[in-house]
């Protein structure tokens, strides 16, 4: 399903946006750059895409990748509709949405899963990093039971799975992989692009700030061993951001996250035939009781007709049409006038 | 005991009392439609409960020579069908008055100034051709037809209204009629009347039409040229949606390709309809969605964010009792000062208020205009009363202008700009900029919309005077309404020192109200507002009136406070007339409140 | 060139420009509070933008020996640490001005009118015993030596700050302060002072305390005997919730059981969180949330259902920058008249509005006694000024009254009513129904509550009268609650013809404008507003003057616009004071305002 | 896990409500019955239970049952966090919550998800109509993909299953049934009302009035023989409620609808284990593909720790605690003042 590359006449450059102002290593600003890889790689026309977000530090990054695409960053977990919206103004254009672990399966989750009910297509990524980001490290839905974070305590929830939320709405393209995997998350967002229905990607974004488990290695409360924790610290110690190299389908990886957690990413096996929703299920199910971080293309299926396929829409865009398409005629306002006497 | 008063002649108000469920629409609008096809002015409001069967239900005709449309408080007759509720219907009647009711009805009659007609119905609507799964449904043809003998309706005129009602099906037509018409020769073999209503032809209405505010804002807004609807069903907004659903499809596919030139989505709930709606105007569509209070709460955050990244999209609040579940099937103007401010924050937004049925379809088209041409989300404030009951009124009129799509630029006009554009840059200094919209391709064209503080380029902008500059660009935006939406309807009277004001659906009443005080000596000029911002009408009519009476159903008087805060010079000159118990107000009340605030 | 100016003690603005994420709070702090320990009134606002890492940011300091809180609008000192922002801070500099910068800026100072210290920091925090890792960190103890060193504070203060923000961890103050030491060591052997800045230790300001306004709320919450918090994390809002989970495990274990007295939900969202909260109202516990702009739109239908059921709960709206997503790290007052009349239909709110840290604490626990008193929400109306800085403010002082829990009956007391009670029967004529909880065992204690109409027996109910009824009493007791609410503060002098009202976090800036304007000849009585509905006091004050300014951090002018509403009669009175860009109110800007109007 | 039947004190009139105000044969009286049984049988003292409900035809029926309950009929789609609140007043009462299909999973969709993953603990039952009742039949989010309705048009999504989703955000009791099956119904409530945790019960309620799909048999269309549809019709026909006899377990049952559609009640095995949440949700799948309604109870898992457990709170209810217990001492605002100064 993956398109092969094109003789594109943009130069990547094509493709940037402005400077991020997310932090020095968040995971976040690598899936900025392979969204602007994939579309260089697909050579699509920039004006030829729309962007979406909610709001949140993941939310930001659509201001840095495609300049010369139309964006909106609009409210907190409500980019669904709003995605749902413009896509039908023009149906030629292709919908790249960028949300957060908060925006999307917090208080973005009654949006979510009816956009993905739907079939709407279009890319939804969420950047998952477990947190809330952008107001300072509370615990999102999908932070782990268990999990200790300075100032909010222990989260008691068993944490949401976006994946398998996706693939019970129905979703007929689900992925998932990790920020520090720069060529599977290009690979995947290629195609996502080229396939005709919602294509949802969770993407494992670490957040280098609030990871700070309190008194785990290195942890930016600054060493037990000091017994000196910075209260109300306003500090963030520059990091490098997470990176795995290349690593084989079927295998396991262990990376060790900016608390000092290590997070075991495993890799879909090779043979594995993501066109089953049952198998999905299933190893989504198994990855959760041996604790791994499965990665790869979960499902798809092509055959399922989109939102706007069963919408019987002319091939022009609504957005073009003219006063004399949109507005019947005299007569017509007199029948109906006669009908009413 | 009852003296044989004169006849009294198309004037009068009947009341259905029935039960929900029971079908009983079907013969309410026949007499309904009848009478209008006989010339007679006529109004239809449903009185409803919310739930869906076996609950008391009133559908009140006031038949009126003189054209008046509001509310009465009596009945002159009742035709009851609900056991349940007989007793205190009888006491809703006027002296004089009338009450039909089945033969069976175990009560009494106490009251002994009115006239009483029971009706074989169980008799009559059996021996009709009908199955017995619809003998309850059919069983309302009976008072059809009696009620028809006992006013001197043509049978004709019956006949016709089913045609209408039914679109010309025979079949349905027919074993209705039949059962009408069995019951008409019943009360004319079997009734000596009494009483002194009923009507007598008038000349056609002929510049007229009947149907409701709903369907009329429907239709308006297929004629404005939408191509995008969010919804989420609610009472009483949901059958302006469904007419949409009804009529675009007969309406509004492509001359060319025959596709759709709209798409309807019933969303998961208002927050999603109004995010839809809004990404549609922002992509360049014409976009809507239809809802009532709990609705428009839940609509507060992304009409903020409407008003501030200025995306072009209209929003129907039909208007029902609130705070909160409230009475939704009761009719209210509360929702005036939300909407006005709806969103956190300095937020202000265009409002256009339909009068009549006419200017719901009316106000359907325009809103688009205004919407588009101020990037703004425009608001039509409708009400149960306007939106869900039938009216006589005006023909709608095929809409004049050219459709105003504002100020959208595309690749060829985009590169004439290029280096003035921005999409927040106000060059023409008119507070509204160009917009560019999704598919232009131009390279220049895109921009971020966003809800948080930009530049003219649209730029992320946290600096304070970026911000307070945009703020107030916006606020001069919506004051340059003014000049475009529809002016308040003013009718000054020769020298006339105080004035009314209201708006929608309480102008009935007030029509009333005023012709009633002036027969006592009491003149008011008068005004009703269409709109909000207010024109520099309003504030003239403030200046020129010593006393301004506000007019408006709600508890708060929530116009006279829109009013007072825009106008606090002139505010010691509003008097608040305001109150809501459901009903549409009536202007028996009007008038005595107005003579006591005078006091 | 510059003239040597005669020395300027204890009265100028310090401001701090760095780099958000730097951790310079701590520095900033610690300058604040070793200020404060010497005796000195000061403020401390932080200018930050909407994210994390890597952005310019501003601290400032206002140092008074007047007691001035207020936001100034120049500096006369500037450490500026962020090469980004530096020409830009140097613009701020009032003539006779002080930069202090790290050594190996690479930018020229262009201004001749002002003082420039050069200060080696690399060098200095290379020198420490600190890891690689927090060099930028402690990089900010340079400027705090070198400043104190300036400004002449004792380093023995500047010790205490440290031991005082490190709570005594004994390894985190030294290496801290063995930087800042060196600083000042190094300031001392190589600056020239040649600016005319300096401080002096003053009386110690043994009643006031320092801290921020959140952090206020949620202490005063809990002596408030808060039972139940639900919230979703929001700027400004978040660390009244924070500081909530921090404190209440200190405080509120239950004396008996060591067991918690107190439960904290991370709601989903804002909609949770207020159902949450109302839930638990119902339930009969002390609730509350805290939020800002975007949650309170969406907590709009449920604020209408609390109103409307009457349960009582608490919220705070932590005011910041709207419409829409706005700036969410600025600070605004904007939120006014939509909070009171947060809901469709018409439904009207109590608001307190604290107008200094103090008063969070106060109003903190107050508004569980009103709400519970009232059987309605109570909103709390702080901003991110008020919230979010570091203010010297009086002690807290302890709560006098007893709590107060409204008329709630368990099982004893409703046996001795029953007959008479119903869960919204007004039968002491006060509009204050007596309510029963869950867990009341009494078989007759249940009730239904119910966002849909209801009778005094809380049955459910179309009946308009039974309506109309119901709401004026809602009205009737929104009312009363001006007898219950803080009185506004009211300063009146001999003679003056006109009065300002303010509120808020705008009083600060009200207080010095005042004494401005006092100084200029122009004399104003002055009302601080606490809490809305008004009380007579307020329509006494509009009564009694000619011309009264309404001074508040907002577009609209909000509280003018409830005056107007409220007063129509005297709303020609009023004058807009009123604008937003995102910063508290200055004293300039209302002087020069308020002269501008007068002219 | 249900309990044995116990001597009670009370008697069923006890446990009534008002009279119902729904459409004469609507599921929903039927369940409010086997509620009013259910605790009748458990012999729960009534005042110990509290209701919640949402806006709809079924959040109208908390009226209807447990007169001598307290209860709240919130707003449409917030029963979640309405409920949730009010049972940290006092935790020894019983929740139990009726709410739509609409409610539910359209609108009430991130709430219900949310309350679920807290494993709050409480009775949420959903009756299922797959239509907007109180509104007037639009279609829900369970209705049937490709479903006809006069006026609404075709259905073009695939149903929200509630059951799966439950399973999915964790839920720790799951249940499945069918409003005409009232033996089974009752038996899982009273299961339910055991459950220390959320224990979701959809319960398919067919609506009498709104499946009147266009011109299929006995749809209130008036036969399309007679060529002659009620335009715009109020006419409600009385109809008898659905009942299913008593049937075995593992075995199939059709069911006809008012519509005249089919629906094969499919009751789990004697044997089917419903601790093995994996099963759960494979069954669910199972069931989608053979087009059956899986009945029964499906998932539960007692060793949860319920949200409330989570709370360290005392046993005295938090409602009933004293000023002395609420309000900390005078010396504890000193010693704050002190930190502060
Ligand atoms: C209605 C509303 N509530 C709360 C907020 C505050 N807020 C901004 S971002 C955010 C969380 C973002 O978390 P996530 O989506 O995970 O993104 P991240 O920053 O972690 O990338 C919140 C709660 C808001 N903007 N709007
Ligand atoms: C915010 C809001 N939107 C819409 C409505 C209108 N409304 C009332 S009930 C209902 C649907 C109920 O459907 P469901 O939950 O399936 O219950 P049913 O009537 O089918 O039992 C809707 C949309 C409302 N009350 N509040
Ligand atoms: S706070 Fe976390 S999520 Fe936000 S930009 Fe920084 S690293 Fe990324
Ligand atoms: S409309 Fe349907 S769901 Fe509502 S009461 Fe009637 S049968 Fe039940
Ligand atoms: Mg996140
Ligand atoms: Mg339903």
């Amino acid at each position: 399903m993956m398109e092969a590359k094109v003789e594109s006449k943009y130069a990547k450059n094509d493709y940037r946006g402005l400077p991020s102002t997310l932090c020095q290593g968040c995971g976040h600003n690598s899936i900025s750059s392979q969204i602007i890889s994939a579309c260089f790689e697909l050579g699509i026309q920039p004006e030829k895409v729309v962007k979406f977000s909610g709001i949140g530090c993941s939310s930001k990054s659509p201001t840095y990748f495609l300049n010369r695409s139309f964006g909106f960053n609009g409210l907190h977990g409500r980019m669904a509709p709003l995605a749902l919206g413009t896509l039908f103004a023009d149906t030629s254009l292709k919908g790249i949405g960028v949300s957060g672990d908060g925006d999307t399966a917090s208080i973005g989750m009654g949006g979510f899963k009816h956009l993905v009910r739907r079939n709407m297509p279009m890319v939804y990524i969420v950047e998952n990093n477990g947190v809330y980001g952008l107001t300072k490290g509370q615990f999102s839905a999908t932070a782990e039971k268990g999990l200790m974070l300075k100032k909010q305590g222990t989260n008691p929830y068993l944490p949401v799975d976006i994946a398998m939320e996706a693939l019970v709405s129905n979703a007929t393209f689900v992925a998932r992989s990790f920020a520090g995997d720069p060529r599977q998350v290009k690979e995947l967002i290629k195609a996502a692009l080229s396939h005709n229905g919602i294509a949802v990607i969770d993407i494992i974004s670490p957040c280098v700030t609030f990871n700070n488990q309190e008194g785990t290695l290195h942890s930016y409360t600054w060493g037990k061993d000091r017994e000196a924790p910075l209260h109300e610290i306003s500090f963030i110690p520059p990091r490098d951001e997470i990176m795995v190299e290349d690593f084989e389908e079927g295998s396991v990886r262990e990376v060790t996250m900016h608390d000092g957690s290590l997070v075991l990413l495993k890799k879909l096996e090779n043979d594995y035939d993501p066109t089953d929703r049952w198998q999905a299920l299933r190893i989504l199910e198994d990855a959760q009781r041996n604790n791994w971080l499965i990665t790869g293309l979960l499902y798809i299926n092509p055959e399922i007709p989109s939102l706007i396929d069963t919408y019987d829409l002319p091939q022009q865009p609504l957005n073009r049409m003219s006063q004399e398409q949109l507005r019947p005629g005299s007569s017509v306002l007199d029948e109906i006038n006669a009908m009413m006497q | 005991m009852k003296a044989q008063p004169q006849d009294i002649i198309n004037d009068f108000c009947i009341t259905f009392a029935t039960v929900n469920g029971s079908g009983s629409q079907t013969a309410n609008n026949t007499i309904l439609r009848a009478l209008f096809k006989m010339g007679i002015p006529i109004s239809g409001k449903n009185k409803f409960p919310s739930n869906i069967q076996g609950l008391p239900t009133w559908y009140s005709i006031r038949v009126s020579k003189d054209g008046y449309l509001g509310r009465l408080e009596k009945d002159d007759i009742v035709v009851c069908m609900n056991p349940a509720s007989f007793e205190n219907d009888l006491a809703y009647l006027n002296p004089g008055g009338v009450v039909l009711y089945p033969d069976d009805f175990k009560q009494t009659i106490q009251r002994t100034d009115i006239s009483a007609y029971p009706m074989p119905v169980k008799a009559l609507s059996r021996s009709a051709d009908i199955s017995p799964a619809l003998r309850d449904y059919i069983a309302n043809m009976v008072y059809v037809g009696v009620l028809a003998w006992l006013l001197q309706i043509d049978l004709d005129e019956i006949h016709q209204a089913l045609n209408h009602h039914f679109r010309g099906k025979q079949k349905a037509v027919e074993s209705n009629f039949s059962v009408a018409r069995e019951a008409y020769q019943w009360a004319g073999e079997n009734l000596k009347k009494n009483d002194p209503y009923r009507v007598e032809r008038m000349a056609p209405l002929d510049g007229y039409i009947m149907t409701d505010g709903n369907t009329a804002g429907a239709l308006g807004s297929i004629f404005g040229g939408v191509q995008f609807v969010a919804w989420y069903p609610i009472t009483p907004a949901s059958t302006l949606p469904e007419a949409l659903i009804e009529f675009l499809p007969q309406y509004r596919k492509d001359p060319l390709t025959g596709k759709n030139t709209f798409a309807v989505v019933q969303a998961e709930d208002e927050l999603a309809a109004i995010g839809m709606i809004i990404g549609a105007g922002f992509g360049g569509l014409r976009s809507m969605t239809a809802t009532s209070g709990p609705g428009l709460s839940l609509m507060t955050e992304y009409a903020g964010l409407a008003y501030f990244a200025e995306v072009p999209t209209v929003i129907w609040d039909v208007q029902r009792v609130g705070p909160s579940t409230g009475l939704p099937t009761r009719t209210a103007q509360s929702d005036m000062t939300m909407a006005h401010n709806l969103g956190h924050g300095d937020t202000r937004h265009v409002m256009l208020i339909p009068g009549s049925v006419t200017e719901c379809f009316e106000f359907g088209w325009m809103a688009f205009d205004l919407a588009e041409h101020l990037q703004a989300p425009v608001f039509v404030m409708s009400d149960l009363d306007l939106g869900m009951n039938q009216w006589m009124t005006l023909k709608f009129e095929y809409p004049e202008p050219p459709m105003d799509r504002g100020k959208v630029i595309w690749e060829e006009e985009l590169e004439k700009r290029i280096g003035s554009w921005g999409r927040y840059a106000d060059v023409d200094g008119d507070a509204i900029p160009y917009r560019t919209v999704p598919g232009n391709l131009h390279s220049g064209a895109a921009y971020m919309a966003r809800g948080t503080g930009h530049d003219p380029q649209a730029h992320y902008s946290e600096d304070p005077q970026v911000w307070e500059i945009n703020l107030n660009r916006l606020v001069a935006k919506y004051y340059s309404a003014g000049d475009l939406v529809p002016q308040p309807i003013v009718d000054v009277l020769q020298g006339a020192k105080n004035g009314i004001i209201t708006y929608g659906s309480s102008d009935p009443a007030v029509i009333e109200a005023r012709d009633i005080l002036g027969k006592k000596g009491f003149n008011f000029d008068k005004l009703r507002l269409r709109a909000v911002p207010f024109t520099s009408e309003v504030e003239d009519f403030l200046r020129s009136h010593d006393t301004v009476y506000v007019v408006e159903n709600n508890q708060d008087g929530q116009m006279a406070q829109l009013l007072s805060q825009e106008f606090p010079a002139l505010a010691g000159r509003l008097v608040k007339v305001a109150h809501n118990d459901g009903l549409p107000l009536s202007a028996a009340w009007i008038v005595e409140s107005i003579l006591k605030e005078g006091e």
